[in-house]
């Protein structure tokens, strides 16, 4: 029971902190960067349920951050939806696309995977830059509304400044974070870690992979259209950008500098790079150059080379180190 | 009205056979690499970056068609030891524990590191490979075009003929081919593997290299400029098969006739996604390019 | 000439080979029998160097050689013909057998044995330009014995050479290899699942059991022992 | 009693290459057939077939009447089919309890968005903190004798012991048949005594077996008859002694010459 306690205590206590830091911290650029340290923990979580949890290289994750961001932001905007439940409609337009690219993806795997993927994000990305009429084309639509305040009794909350899309963001992804470790830690997750490790051993017990690679698809892009409803609202404008590789990229150097396969190592990974990123940015004006992406690219190949597991795996070997000497 | 549409379209296609010999010569050190090593190298295309940079200094330097060659064996140079460095260094260590998605992280990493590595050397603004022919014009009856972008088109072409020769003639070439067959049997034969690797990137790099050149002379060229080579590379690559040198050079013919002749008939906008549409078609086809042979059980 | 002594080869947690100790004299025809999965072609492939050794010794003329990279190995003369006909199927003939002479600078002697290699499988010499991919399976397994050849062996071990053969090509390679080990007085080890006729053309025999040895005889007694029936089904 | 799996005239090509070649089988209810021959003959290829892992070129597989030759491998399973491999295929980095849990989900009536729906209103907590679940599972790993092993990840034990844990995963989607592919290879002799041990107790609880070995001590030992695949052929059928001392199977692993005397 004491175990259970100190967990509960645990939760109690990071829940407090997370409540505390606008109050800490005021500054409204700092906020603006951890709202979207955010909004990559939700991409990064996401993706790595299917890079980390199926073995499957999606390396067009961004697509589907633009897909929820398009949508929610033209459903707001054409329709008058409430940004809220655009999120989720983003997030369901999303995962139709996900099942679809789910389809070629059953059949192919490693490059042939990545490229097909890489190829989805681009035409969709060309599509978004071209169909002017619905988008605007490569100059985005801009004035997405806000999220709309919500009334509870006589207390109004309004959703105007960063701090106030904090909250909203923290809510996600511990939303997004439940959501994840209920499916990774039941019969669902032990399924999808079960044919990462050994296909033709899953087969063996039953399991039908393409049913289950379908659901991936479609779960993982879920959540990244729901992100991409967030910074839709959030930043106000939504252009083609989103969708391209280089966001992908930044989503999987974070799973893979935090720890594939894991679900601390995307939280970890998301919210360590984007303060390394922001520290490296104000080093700028004394270095003169932006070494931000280098120091990524850097990280990534090392993490690779010397570290397999992640920041995760690292803490891990640390920790049980300490323990073990004492 | 006919006749005019007759020479827009083989204006087009010569147009596309001109930018496809420098796809097919990306495309076959991608294919090369792959086939041997069985490595996915993302940081093709930026190969060709660091390329087509050697030559805008050395251009810069001695100018002139002398100039132009002279860049394109600076070129083969540079980017062939950037090559055996990067296989030494971030490829060779991961070859005994390696699986696919190792290989291509680690390459997408190195694609990261090149790419802004080249931003902060060379600045974001866009360079060109001036024409040392002066902007002197082929008319070759039914089309025409620059005496350069001809230039180019020999030059792929010669350059794709001496790979053959290598592969085909030469010890090493042989043990290249016979490593990428059957890698055991290769080892049985005395073969050096991490040898054969060592060239094998080498050559695959340099080829990117030479083929950058081409490319910064036909595009402009800029730091991040890599990601089209790349994906351009993987495109031809499928469509002739991974691992397949042969299928690469039609492969690449093929993307650039129909690049050409899709962005100008079908849709100008979209024309950097044909390549696209295509190796998904075929992907969904035939997993094993069109001129793939089926992948041995 | 080689000498193995307790060698112990592992693929990850499963031991293949347990303190396996044989001996290769100059001259002989040393065959090693065992079932499926008993470490065979583990063995050849540790001499060869592919397989690393975790524990013990392989000695080649006096010189330890365990752990050697592959080419080094082959520039000593042990040459290994592996299991399944595993040429390159989309390099010709010639090719082939360019790549079995891969070590050598002497193109002379190259060429010399290159002739001989063809006396030897005239049918080699007539599919010169084919493709290897296209052969047949005898066409394929003789392919990869006179690849073997140019490599200039001293020691020649040939894994299941007639695995999968039909009875009359079988026997051609049979005649083969005896003409290779009688007229060219090379060194064989040799893998074979045809124990009769392996057991009848070797001086000398092992016997390999879940990666051991249990037995270690002359040919001729060998085959003359009751047990081996028994041995070899696996008892 | 009758035939629980019969394969009618069954054949499978690799391109030019017939690896299994009109073998026609039955099974019995409860028996133990084991599948000998040498390096090659086609064995693997044969429990593939039934399995389902590739498509037979020509023939028939019916399984308790139902015919399974086009079914895929998943399907197989649900139908209670289960297998081991040759070379062991365990979740590596899975616990081996959590081997054993993959295998227990009941597959014939959930698909993958029936058990989404599951884990979040049906069960509680963690699949690992299910107590029912967990016992069902223990209890084939103590059946296995590996129950030390229960938390450590799969990858990380010992080879003869994944071997079991493979047993249990297959154990655990409650077959009526289990096909075992070399369940004794690389093995030492104490370790083979164990394995029969554990054959023949799965078996006395009614599971049939079709098993593949090349440890004659194994086979013989336990198997009720004996099958003998030779290039892809059957060549013997039978008690064990008899096909032992059959002179045609005694040919096929000896191997045959011009000039021995029978």
């Amino acid at each position: 029971m004491s175990a259970r306690l100190r967990k509960m205590l645990l939760w109690a206590v990071t829940l407090a902190a997370l409540f505390m830091v606008p109050y800490v911290v005021e500054d409204r650029y700092f906020m603006h960067i951890v709202v979207m340290a955010g909004i990559f923990t939700i991409l990064t979580l996401s993706w790595n349920l299917l890079a980390g949890y199926t073995g499957q290289l999606n390396l067009g994750h961004a697509a589907f951050y633009g897909i929820g961001a398009y949508t929610s932001a033209i459903l707001a905007m054409q329709t008058g939806l409430s940004p809220w439940l655009g999120l989720f409609a983003g997030g369901l337009v999303a995962a139709v696309f996900g099942l679809m690219l789910g389809f070629p993806a059953l059949r192919l795997s490693g490059p042939y995977l990545a490229i097909t993927t890489i190829g989805f994000a681009e035409i969709l990305r060309l599509v978004a830059m071209n169909w002017v009429e619905l988008t605007r084309g490569s100059l985005g639509l801009s004035g997405v509304p806000l999220l709309t305040p919500i009334k509870i009794g006589d207390f109004t909350m309004q959703f105007y400044f960063e701090r106030d899309y904090y909250y909203v963001v923290v809510a996600a992804v511990l939303f997004t974070l439940f959501c994840i470790r209920r499916l990774i830690g039941s019969e669902f997750g032990v399924t999808l870690q079960a044919m990462r490790d050994d296909e033709a051993g899953a087969q063996s017990i039953g399991i039908n992979p393409s049913s289950y690679k379908l659901a991936v698809f479609t779960i993982s892009a879920f959540f990244a259209g729901f992100a991409g409803g967030l910074f839709a609202h959030f930043a106000r404008l939504v252009s083609p950008e989103l969708l391209a590789l280089h966001n992908t990229f930044d989503i999987l150097t974070m799973a893979m500098i935090g720890g594939l396969g894991t679900i601390a190592g995307p939280i970890l990974g998301a919210v360590s790079l984007t303060i390394l990123s922001e520290a490296l940015r104000s080093m700028e004006e004394v270095l003169k150059i932006d070494i931000r992406l280098i120091v990524y690219g850097l990280l990534l190949i090392l993490t690779i080379l010397f570290m397999r597991e992640g920041l995760v795996g690292v803490i891990k070997n640390t920790w049980a180190r300490v323990k073990g000497g004492r | 009205m006919v006749p005019v549409m007759d020479s827009l379209f083989l204006q087009q296609v010569l147009n596309g056979l001109i930018t496809g010999s420098v796809y097919s010569l990306i495309a076959i050190g991608l294919t090369m690499i792959f086939g041997v090593m069985k490595i996915s190298n993302f940081a093709q295309g930026d190969y060709s970056m660091v390329g087509a940079y050697t030559a805008v200094f050395v251009m810069a330097w001695v100018g002139g068609w002398l100039g132009w060659i002279g860049s394109v064996v600076a070129a083969a140079a540079v980017v062939g030891l950037l090559g055996v460095v990067t296989e030494r260094l971030v490829f060779r260590p991961l070859m005994t524990r390696w699986t696919d998605i190792d290989m291509i992280m680690v390459s997408i990493g190195l694609f990261i590191l090149l790419d802004n590595l080249a931003q902060l050397f060379f600045g974001a603004t866009p360079r060109m490979i001036g024409d040392p022919f002066g902007g002197v014009t082929v008319n070759l009856g039914v089309a025409s075009t620059s005496l350069l972008r001809l230039f180019c088109f020999f030059f792929a072409g010669i350059t794709i003929f001496c790979l053959e020769l290598f592969l085909n003639r030469s010890r090493m070439g042989v043990a290249i081919r016979a490593t990428s067959q059957n890698r055991f049997a290769a080892q049985l034969m005395g073969i050096d593997i991490n040898q054969v690797y060592r060239i094998t990137f080498g050559v695959g790099a340099l080829l990117a290299g030479v083929g950058g050149v081409l490319y910064g002379t036909l595009f402009a060229i800029y730091p991040t400029m890599g990601a089209l080579p790349t994906l351009k590379a993987f495109a031809v690559t499928i469509l002739g098969g991974m691992g397949n040198v042969r299928g690469a050079i039609w492969g690449g013919l093929i993307l650039g006739v129909a690049e050409a002749l899709g962005g100008n008939y079908i849709a100008m906008e979209y024309k950097q996604a044909i390549g696209f549409f295509i190796i998904i078609l075929v992907l969904l086809v035939k997993p094993s390019g069109l001129f793939g042979r089926k992948e041995g059980a | 000439m080689l000498n193995i002594e307790n060698l112990k080869v592992a693929y990850g947690k499963a031991v293949a080979l347990h303190d396996v100790s044989m001996r290769v004299d100059r001259g002989e025809l040393v065959t090693l029998l065992g079932s499926n999965g008993a470490g065979k072609s583990t063995l050849l492939k540790t001499i060869s160097g592919v397989n690393r050794a975790l524990e013990g010794r392989i000695t080649w003329e006096g010189r330890e050689i365990q752990n050697q990279p592959s080419h080094t190995i082959v520039n000593h003369g042990i040459i290994q013909v592996p299991e399944g006909r595993a040429v390159f199927p989309d390099l010709s003939v010639a090719e082939n057998l360019r790549m079995g002479a891969f070590t050598r600078r002497d193109d002379d002697g190259v060429a010399k044995d290159l002739n001989e290699v063809f006396e030897l499988f005239p049918r080699l010499k007539e599919r010169r330009t084919q493709l290897a991919g296209t052969l047949s399976g005898g066409e394929a397994q003789m392919l990869a014995i006179a690849r073997g050849l140019l490599s200039a062996p001293k020691l020649l071990m040939l894994d299941e050479p007639s695995l999968g053969l039909a009875p009359v090509v079988r026997e051609a390679i049979y005649h083969v290899i005896q003409q290779i080990y009688q007229e060219k007085g090379i060194t064989i080890l040799l893998v074979e699942q045809n124990a009769r006729w392996a057991l009848k053309v070797a001086t000398r025999a092992y016997i390999l059991e879940n990666g051991r040895v249990t037995m270690e005889d002359t040919g001729a007694a060998l085959a003359a022992n009751p047990d081996v029936q028994r041995a070899y089904l696996g008892h | 009693m009758g035939a629980i799996l019969t394969t009618d005239r069954l054949t499978k090509n690799f391109g030019g290459l017939t690896a299994v070649n009109d073998v026609s089988f039955s099974l019995e209810q409860g028996e133990i057939l084991g599948l000998i021959g040498p390096n090659g003959a086609g064995k693997t290829t044969l429990i593939n077939l039934i399995s389902g892992a590739f498509p037979p070129s020509k023939g028939t597989i019916t399984f308790e009447g139902r015919n399974i030759t086009r079914d895929k491998a998943h399907t197989v399973n649900t139908l209670g089919i289960a297998r081991t491999f040759q070379v062991v295929r365990i979740f590596s980095r899975l616990t081996a309890l959590e081997n054993v849990l993959a295998a227990m989900v009941d597959r014939r009536r959930k698909g993958p968005w029936s058990l989404v729906w599951d884990s979040f209103f049906r069960r509680a907590c963690a699949l690992t903190e299910d107590k029912e679940s967990c016992a069902t599972a223990d209890s084939l790993l103590d059946f296995v004798g590996i129950s030390k092993y229960r938390d450590e990840q799969a990858g990380n034990m010992p080879y003869a012991l994944t071997k079991r844990l493979e047993i249990a995963r297959a154990l655990a989607t409650q077959p009526k048949l289990l096909l075992l592919d070399e369940p004794s290879s690389g093995l030492n002799p104490a370790e083979l005594t164990g394995q029969i041990d554990l054959i023949q107790k799965i078996n006395a609880q009614g599971t049939s077996i079709l098993i593949i070995e090349h440890v004659m001590k194994v086979i013989m030992g336990i198997s009720h008859r004996l099958i003998v695949l030779h290039y892809g052929e059957k060549i013997a059928e039978g008690e064990p002694e008899k096909v032992y001392n059959d002179p045609l199977v005694v040919e096929a692993y000896l191997g045959g010459d011009s000039d021995a005397q029978h």
